[in-house]
């Protein structure tokens, strides 16, 4: 069962207060969820951050069903989004992620065994010139080959 | 060749701090801004000729002009919710030049009477998220934003709000209901923001490039931004080339420069052995040209129109002959397809449906009087809808098949695809 | 008009050849049946009993899913459409989402039942047919109200007639 | 008061009107799902296209504006092409259930297709799958597969209930209706989202699978639930009652009532009935038909009434209509009696208000009452009844007992007390066990009819006199109260031979009849 931290608590009471409605926190809030929560939004945190916030829960599950970037499941330590859009694909993108796909041994949205990985593909990422790309949790890794993506995982973890 | 207003010291790392930005003429405007009379700055952006950046080419000064009249607070939004897939002009803007965008909202809140502002970024830009935070901070340490910036007398306040993966929230009123907490789905017009946005306030949302190019309007004044470009389409702007070229990035180009001078020349030019086979030339939401109507088309508004597509957000995706159509059809479809935000019912389901269609194509299942269906589908998603996402995917079904419609039947005819070695159809998505 | 009337001739204003002419026929046919029983056009009902041809519309049956279950949803598309009134329906909620809705009543008054048709054509999803059987005849205390029991289970159907359309085929298909 | 032209007719509209209200007021067919008077507008179903002479294109006449002077039309081959192909959106995700799907019948979709559909269906692939028979809450099922995403439900949950249950999630064409697992879908006004839904994605648990909807007939009546009175529409047939709808009436409920209201109709079906007028004469009970138990009641008490009035007390309660409290009341103060008391149920809650519909006094028509009391020789609390039964003084009491028993929660301690008099009479439609447990050797039970079954007036909290006609029979030979004493008093029944039901009915009464969708 999820709780959020003290520090937690008082982010979201901060936020409440720093935009002009309470309701433009939601999304600031599940951030610091999914940050306390290894990466992923627990259910149980809509109905915490409900009464923190003082609003009803559809509209908190709304927000975190609606925005691709709120995890509703468990991921890996490393979320490696692999962008498939139209210039990544052009450049190799979709090769790149099934490649890591095989490599790592995962599907879909699967964690790998160990825990470590979950590889996504997603859309565009904003770093067409650089395709084929990836975004490892935060941080963005371009022109790659798959040999080269791979050992960047690999370093990471 | 490239003509760098905005993006003359893009590549000085020292830029992206005050002390740099400073040093390099930063905030020099915003003071002479300070001594103008904000109806004046209107009015020379509006005779600048500046138009929307984002995609969709609004004169800015003429939006600036639908404000009402009155006391009423204001807000202005920074649209940096780079979705468009192509597009990466704004993400290198933020980190390279944080401070440029925040004198270029500074100005434009002055002009407008705005006291708050908001730069609205996509969350997966964590790198310019984390840029202009500090910016911010320093600004506010130097007294640029807060209590009466500089000794003016205007108070500013200005935050950043972080979107969460949604292209939708590009769009300005959807980008409004992100900001005020609820879905980002867009929201009926009328009321037009600039009447009642966020908040219902009067709301005016403008591109990240719209609104760094106010301070070099204010830099040059009318004439001298006027220098470059067209008539109709004035100034510089960034492009975002991306593709099979062999040099992609971003290129500041005065409009109305010829695609072609674009590709071969900055770009240089298509990879070894390989020929050019079509040109998006402003993201992926707008109509495809041809090779030979890319060579023949100008960077500018006017002359795209000429060629039944747009400028878009400026994004050229190049494409060459080792592309197979029904495939990057299918990529596209995918994308609107898992970016409608489901409001809107043609939308909703014609995303879908057109995804399915495209994929059943590759699969080996579709028939010839689907393309007939993808047509239809098409063109009744065409403006239909609150906002302008199933134009946008609408638009590209109905340019490929209207002009690469021989690789589609082909494939339909014989089940796999026309351009050899394109081994990608089999396994998408 | 006119019109001929024909006379009888001297000889049947006899009684006995016309007896004889009569005898004859009887006999002669007395021994084509015996000799060629196959031939015979008319059956010893009950102990034998006509075969009508498989579109015969007799006796109603409630047509089953793989499982053995009903297939009927109770849509009440055949009480409503029927002209004698004589079906009545009560409906439930199933435990299965993907069923949801099913018959735990569906009774058919076959005394007030004009053998239409019109349950058969109106089911959207073949779970009443009209079978071959048409021989419904009983005692005093039989029951001419059929319930599902009979309807679907009884013992010539073999314990039921499978229905062409099926549920998980029409989910898996996407209809 | 701009006026505009729509499909070549001249219409005058109220300022700020949409075009949308302009077609409705023509009564002009026009396709929409997700617009709806009582709620705000959405625009989201793109199907309510009409041309607006010199406008750039298409627009939806839910969110423009009448301007003075506007040519409108939607009889253009090219909006007939947009909404014919705005309800293959619609179609091309819809599951092919009708057959099990309880709207079947007043479908929005079924309707708007058959008269602005385009009969070609073209959609050949795998319909999205999505979660079915979601159980929402207390009195809602939702499908969400059938669902058309008109927003209409949320809507009200976040416009007129406030209660903030349901949302949607996802996005594209996989959104989904729901409530957040710990928050179902239970306010007092929940039943309104199955009415609205123009689909069968929201269903009534209570009506599910009951009855398929063209069997059942409608009549309009006021509900009798509590004092606010809203405008309801009943559906029944032979079997009985089995829904209750809320009508539009802009003065009292708008387009909604509360779910409580809703349940009403079970105390007027046959099960919870008193079937028979009984009597007991101290040692057995004997069923006998109404109007023969009050002649006999009058031979036996109509006398000694008139000599002693005095000790005759009369309880009244205020779920009757204003004619049968003026018609008894004149006949009992005919006869001289007076003493009139007033059972109300709850003193305490009786101004309570929930701000939307529900009152605290659960009566429809304590109003009408006190107003008919008044003339006569006004009301006594029913606590002093108790005394005086106690001292003797009163012999004999007339009861006129509520029908919606569930809001009385003392029927039956009251019932029992009461029946401590010498003559107990006890007049009420409903059946429950506590009648065997009288104290009166001389009791008798009258079956009055329901509300549904008489026409009258309720005069509501703010004093609104509304009308209601007789809907259908439920118990034969139930009375109405003025039925009662007009046997009481001796003389016969002048019975209207055909009850005004079949002079307004429609051509055809099995079409449902939903009202504006």
């Amino acid at each position: 069962m999820f709780k959020l931290s003290s520090e937690g608590i008082d982010f979201v009471k901060k936020e409440i207060e720093r935009y002009e409605t309470r309701r433009s926190a939601i999304i600031p809030c599940l951030y610091r969820v999914q940050k306390e929560n290894k990466g992923w939004v627990p259910p149980e945190a809509v109905a915490e951050l409900s009464q923190l916030m003082d609003l009803p829960e559809a509209w908190i599950n709304e927000i975190l069903n609606f925005y691709t970037m709120f995890n509703k499941e468990p991921i890996g330590k490393l979320h490696v989004q692999v962008c498939c859009n139209i210039s990544c694909c052009m450049n190799g993108g979709r090769e790149l992620a099934s490649h890591l796909n095989k490599e790592f041994g995962v599907q879909g949205n699967e964690i790998s065994k160990d825990g470590n990985v979950t590889i996504t593909r997603v859309e565009c990422l904003g770093s067409c010139d650089t395709a084929p790309m990836m975004q490892v949790n935060d941080n963005y890794y371009e022109n790659l080959t798959p040999e080269k993506a791979v050992s960047v995982i690999k370093e990471l973890m | 060749m490239q003509v760098k207003v905005l993006s003359e010291h893009y590549d000085k790392p020292e830029f992206q701090g005050l002390e740099g930005y400073k040093k390099l003429g930063g905030y020099v405007e915003l003071e002479k801004a300070f001594k103008m009379d904000p109806k004046q700055i209107i009015e020379d952006v509006k005779a600048a000729g500046l138009r929307g950046r984002g995609g969709a080419g609004f004169p800015t000064g003429v939006k600036w002009g639908f404000l009402p009249d009155n006391g009423e607070p204001r807000y202005l939004l920074c649209n940096a919710d780079e979705g468009e897939p192509g597009t990466f002009k704004d993400r290198m803007m933020m980190e390279r030049a944080p401070h440029q965008l925040i004198e270029g909202m500074i100005i434009s809140s002055f002009a407008i009477g705005s006291k708050k502002s908001y730069i609205y970024v996509r969350g997966e830009y964590d790198e310019s998220i984390r840029i202009l935070t500090k910016a911010l901070d320093e600004a506010y340490k130097a007294g640029m934003l807060g209590k009466n910036i500089l000794g003016s007398g205007f108070d500013h306040d200005m935050d950043i709000y972080v979107g969460a993966g949604a292209y939708i929230c590009g769009e300005e009123t959807a980008m409004i209901s992100s900001l005020e907490g609820y879905k980002g789905q867009p929201k009926l017009k009328p009321p037009f923001p600039a009447i009642e946005g966020y908040l219902g306030k009067p709301t005016i949302v403008n591109n990240v490039e719209s609104l760094a190019a106010v301070k070099y309007i204010i830099r040059d004044g009318v004439e001298g931004y006027r220098k470059h470009g067209t008539e109709k389409s004035a100034g510089t702007k960034l492009f975002s080339v991306s593709g099979n070229v062999v040099k992609p990035g971003n290129y500041e180009i005065p409009l109305g420069m010829p695609m072609k001078t674009l590709i071969n020349d900055l770009c240089g030019g298509m990879k070894p052995g390989r020929q050019l086979k079509a040109v998006i030339p402003g993201g992926s939401s707008t109509p495809i040209l041809t090779a030979e109507e890319a060579m023949k088309v100008n960077m500018d508004y006017e002359s795209m129109a000429e060629f039944g597509t747009f400028l878009g957000s400026g994004a050229v995706i190049v494409i060459d002959d080792s592309n197979c159509m029904v495939d990057l059809l299918g990529v596209l479809m995918h994308f609107y397809h898992h970016e409608s935000c489901g409001q809107c019912t043609p939308c909703r389901e014609g995303t879908g449906w057109l995804n399915k269609l495209v994929a059943s194509i590759y699969k080996g299942e579709a028939k010839m009087t689907d393309l007939e269906l993808i047509n239809g589908i098409s063109n009744h998603m065409m403006g239909k809808t609150i906002c302008a996402l199933s134009d946008a995917a609408a638009m590209p079904a109905l340019s490929f098949l209207k002009k690469f419609r021989e690789e589609f039947e082909f494939y339909i005819r014989e089940g796999k695809s026309k351009v050899k070695g394109s081994s990608y159809a089999q396994m998408h998505h | 008009m006119s019109y001929v009337v024909k006379q009888p001739d001297q000889l049947s204003k006899w009684y006995l050849p016309g007896i004889l002419k009569g005898l004859g026929y009887t006999f002669k046919n007395m021994i084509k049946n015996i000799f060629g029983l196959k031939k015979m056009p008319t059956l010893n009902y009950p102990e034998e009993k006509y075969k009508y041809g498989p579109r015969f519309k007799g006796s109603h049956i409630l047509t089953v899913k793989k499982d053995g279950s009903l297939r009927c949803t109770a849509c009440m598309l055949c009480a409503t459409n029927c002209p004698a009134q004589c079906i009545s329906i009560t409906a439930s909620e199933h435990d299965d989402p993907e069923v949801e809705k099913y018959p735990i009543k569906y009774e058919i008054d076959v005394l007030r039942c004009v053998y239409c048709g019109f349950c058969e054509e109106a089911c959207p999803v073949d779970a009443v047919r009209m079978g071959p059987e048409w021989q419904t005849p009983g005692l005093g205390d039989a029951n001419f109200t059929y319930d599902i029991q009979k309807l679907a289970y009884r013992a010539n159907l073999k314990g039921g007639i499978q229905s062409s359309l099926d549920d998980k085929e029409r989910h898996e298909a996407g209809i | 008061m701009p006026k505009c032209t729509i499909n070549g007719q001249e219409v005058e509209v109220k300022e700020g009107a949409t075009i949308i209200e302009a077609f409705k007021k023509m009564s002009e067919d026009i396709a929409h799902y997700c617009w709806h008077p009582g709620l705000s507008v959405a625009g989201v179903c793109r199907l309510c296209m009409v041309d607006v002479e010199g406008a750039r294109g298409p627009q939806i006449a839910c969110n423009t504006v009448v301007r003075e002077g506007m040519v409108i039309t939607n009889q253009s081959e090219q909006i007939k092409d947009i909404v014919r192909w705005g309800m293959d959106f619609h179609l091309i995700n819809h599951p092919l259930d009708c057959p099990i799907c309880d709207q079947a019948g007043e479908c929005g979709l079924q309707e708007q297709y058959m008269k602005f559909g385009k009969y070609d269906p073209e959609m050949g692939l795998q319909k999205v799958k999505k979660r079915k028979v979601v159980d929402l809450g207390e009195r809602v099922v939702l499908d969400s597969e059938r669902c058309i995403l008109c927003s209409r439900c949320v809507r009200f949950t976040d416009e007129v209930s406030k209660t903030n249950e349901l949302g949607i999630f996802n996005r594209g064409d996989r959104s989904e209706i729901g409530t957040y697992k710990d928050k179902p879908l239970n306010n007092k006004y929940s039943l309104n989202t199955v009415d609205i839904c123009p689909v069968g994605a929201l269903t009534s648990k209570d009506f599910r699978f009951r009855q398929r909807v063209w069997y059942l007939k409608n009549a309009d009546t006021i509900c009798n639930g509590c004092s606010t009175g809203c405008s309801v529409k009943t559906y029944y047939n032979e079997e009985g009652l089995f829904r209750v709808k809320p009508n539009h009436n802009e003065d009292v409920n708008g387009y909604w009532m509360c779910d409580e209201g809703r349940d009403l109709y079970k105390f007027a079906n046959k099960e919870s009935r008193l079937l028979k007028a009984k009597k007991f004469d101290g040692s057995t009970w004997e069923e006998v038909s109404a109007g023969s138990a009050v002649k006999s009641l009058s031979h036996q008490l109509l006398e000694t009434i008139k000599e002693t009035p005095s000790k005759v007390a009369v309880v009244y309660t205020g779920q009757f209509t204003n004619q049968e409290y003026a018609d008894s009341l004149k006949s009992f103060d005919g006869l001289g009696v007076n003493n009139f008391y007033h059972w109300m149920n709850n003193q305490a809650s009786k101004d309570e208000f929930d701000g939307l519909l529900i009152r605290g006094d659960k009566n429809p028509n304590t109003k009408g009452l006190q107003n008919e009391a008044s003339k006569f020789s006004g009301l006594k609390k029913l606590e002093n009844l108790f005394n005086e039964l106690e001292s003797g003084n009163i012999e004999t009491v007339f009861v006129m007992a509520p029908e919606n028993i569930s809001a009385y929660p003392e029927y039956e301690s009251h019932f029992k007390a009461l029946s401590k008099a010498k003559n107990f009479i006890w007049m009420g439609a409903n059946q429950t066990s506590c009648y065997e447990s009288t104290n009166s050797s001389n009791t008798y039970l009258i079956p009055l009819k329901s509300y549904v079954e008489k026409s009258g007036t309720f005069t509501n909290h703010n004093g609104t006199d509304q009308n209601f006609n007789y809907v259908t029979t439920l118990v034969a030979g139930a009375l109405t109260l003025s039925e009662a004493m007009t046997l009481f008093e001796g003389q016969d029944l002048d019975f209207e031979i055909r009850p005004k039901i079949y002079k307004t009915m429609k051509n055809n009464h099995f079409t449902s009849d939903r009202g504006e969708l």
